[in-house]
């Protein structure tokens, strides 16, 4: 009787875990926060697969869903964060050439 | 099959889920990520534990993939996504 | 069944615990960047070390060991070579440690 | 202790003990050697498979060319006096670290004093100053921070610790370990 109640708390306690880490992920407004909470929730993933008696899907979920989809988000976030400030920098650009455009007018106009 | 190992391996799992809280709050993008890694090395005792407690020797080579993970993930982290805008802001 | 080693086995396991919750608690209190990666890299490799070691002594045949002790060398040269670049990063962002 | 550590390590540093190590010499050695530690990896992940040494010897082979890639200078072996006298120095002082963060942690009043420190290296570049910096990160109270060129800024979690002394004793364990020469630079 002992073990099944043990691994009952385990099943219990992987499954909460997992369900507040989907909703969080889900509900979170910072994209890194996301990634790592997803990273996580991979780690989790596999351990909840080895509870259902599927070490080889454990394996997979351990290499493809943690271990390598994770780092790939990070560097698309990366990749995503520098193009916004490229534009950023082009809008400023466009902006202060604006600015000197009517600058350059109002000196000209008196 | 073993209860003690087991119910070790239980305990651990409280460890991470209290862990959980450095992610959710954790003020810059570094402490998340510390959390991740928390989780890797309670991940890799939980499979060992698992291992024997539920008699599946398999468990090792998942533990050998989450050590190597843990270190894959955050050596990306470093080189790739934690720059000045994540950083001390977040 | 139980002998002695597997008693001793299951006492080196039992002391691996309170790191890693240890090792939680300090993630979660110590104020800055830099003490919480004295706390997650110290504590649990200490953690996983004892559990490795318990494990070791109850396991069946010595390729088990092997296999115990080479995870082990594993996630200790990954946390403290992942430890040292977080830990270079912060510093060349100037995150200055906290100060009592 | 202090004036003990102080006075091995000059003596170290004037007496040479060390195999001069050019580069050509030590390359077979170390190919046979890294071939057999990879060998033993895939061994101990296969098991008593004799099949999967199909995959396993190209595996090998493979790692053993990417490693030479990465770090190319072979370096001595390391000594097994070294060894012998540094494995339980290492597990002893690991295990103090993991005490004294779970003391610190447990505290009511957190126990900590943290401050950075900056420390310059006797040891010459390669492997044994990377092993340094890692293994610092292991050591009661001390997490290696940075490195550049020979300067390792540690983070430490209290500054009254015997910071000075502790990393003086790694080094120098660690000269012995890798058999190498623990130089003086001449700015100092």
């Amino acid at each position: 009787m002992m073990p099944y109640s043990i691994l009952t708390a385990f099943d219990i306690v992987l499954i909460s875990t997992l369900l507040w880490l989907a909703w969080k992920m889900l509900r979170s407004e910072d994209l890194f926060k996301a990634v790592v909470l997803f990273i996580s929730f991979g780690l989790l993933m596999a351990l909840a697969w080895v509870r259902m008696r599927a070490p080889d899907v454990a394996l997979a979920e351990a290499a493809i869903g943690a271990g390598l989809t994770g780092p790939l988000f990070l560097s698309a976030l990366r990749r995503m964060e520098r193009l916004h400030k490229d534009e950023r920098r082009v809008n400023i650009d466009e902006e202060r050439k604006s600015e000197t455009i009517f600058h350059t007018q109002q000196k000209e106009t008196p | 099959m073993s209860y003690l190992h087991t119910s070790c391996a239980f305990i651990i799992l409280c460890a991470i889920a209290a862990g959980m809280i450095r992610i959710l709050q954790g003020p810059t993008a570094a402490d998340r990520m510390m959390a991740a890694q928390l989780f890797g090395t309670c991940g890799v005792a939980i499979l060992l534990l698992l291992a024997k407690g539920l008699d599946t020797i398999v468990l090792l080579d998942i533990a050998m993939v989450f050590a190597l993970f843990a270190a894959l993930a955050s050596i990306t982290f470093v080189r790739r996504a934690w720059h000045e805008q994540t950083g001390a802001s977040r | 069944m139980m002998t002695l080693l597997d008693n001793v086995g299951m006492l080196c396991i039992f002391m691996g615990l309170p790191f890693f919750l240890t090792g939680t608690v300090g993630l979660l209190r110590f104020p800055d960047i830099y003490t919480r990666l004295h706390a997650l890299t110290k504590a649990d490799n200490v953690g996983l070390g004892l559990i490795t070691l318990g494990l070791s002594l109850q396991a069946d045949n010595l390729f088990i060991v092997a296999k115990l002790i080479l995870i082990w060398i594993l996630v200790l040269i990954a946390s403290s070579a992942s430890c040292h670049l977080v830990a270079r990063s912060a510093i060349q962002k100037n995150i200055h440690p906290w100060v009592k | 202790m202090e004036q003990l550590l102080n006075g091995l390590r000059s003596f170290i540093v004037q007496k040479n003990i060390h195999l001069s190590i050019h580069g050509h010499a030590y390359l077979g050695r170390s190919v046979l050697l890294r071939f057999l530690l990879f060998s033993a990896v895939w061994f101990v992940l296969t098991g008593s498979d004799t099949a999967s040494w199909i995959i396993g010897l190209p595996a090998v082979f493979l790692a053993i060319g990417i490693s030479h890639v990465i770090s190319p200078y072979p370096s001595a072996p390391l000594s097994f006096i070294g060894v012998c006298s540094f494995l339980p120095f290492f597990i002893r002082q690991s295990a103090l670290s993991g005490i004294d963060v779970m003391r610190r942690a447990l505290c009511r009043q957190l126990a900590v004093n943290p401050g950075l420190v900056s420390y310059t290296t006797f040891l010459p570049e390669g492997s044994a100053r990377i092993f340094f910096v890692n293994t610092i990160s292991l050591l009661p109270g001390t997490l290696s921070a940075d490195l550049q060129e020979d300067r390792v800024t540690v983070h430490t979690i209290d500054k009254n610790l015997a910071i000075w002394a502790n990393m003086q004793n790694l080094e120098l364990r660690i000269a012995i370990l890798w058999r190498v020469k623990l130089h003086k630079r001449e700015a100092l």
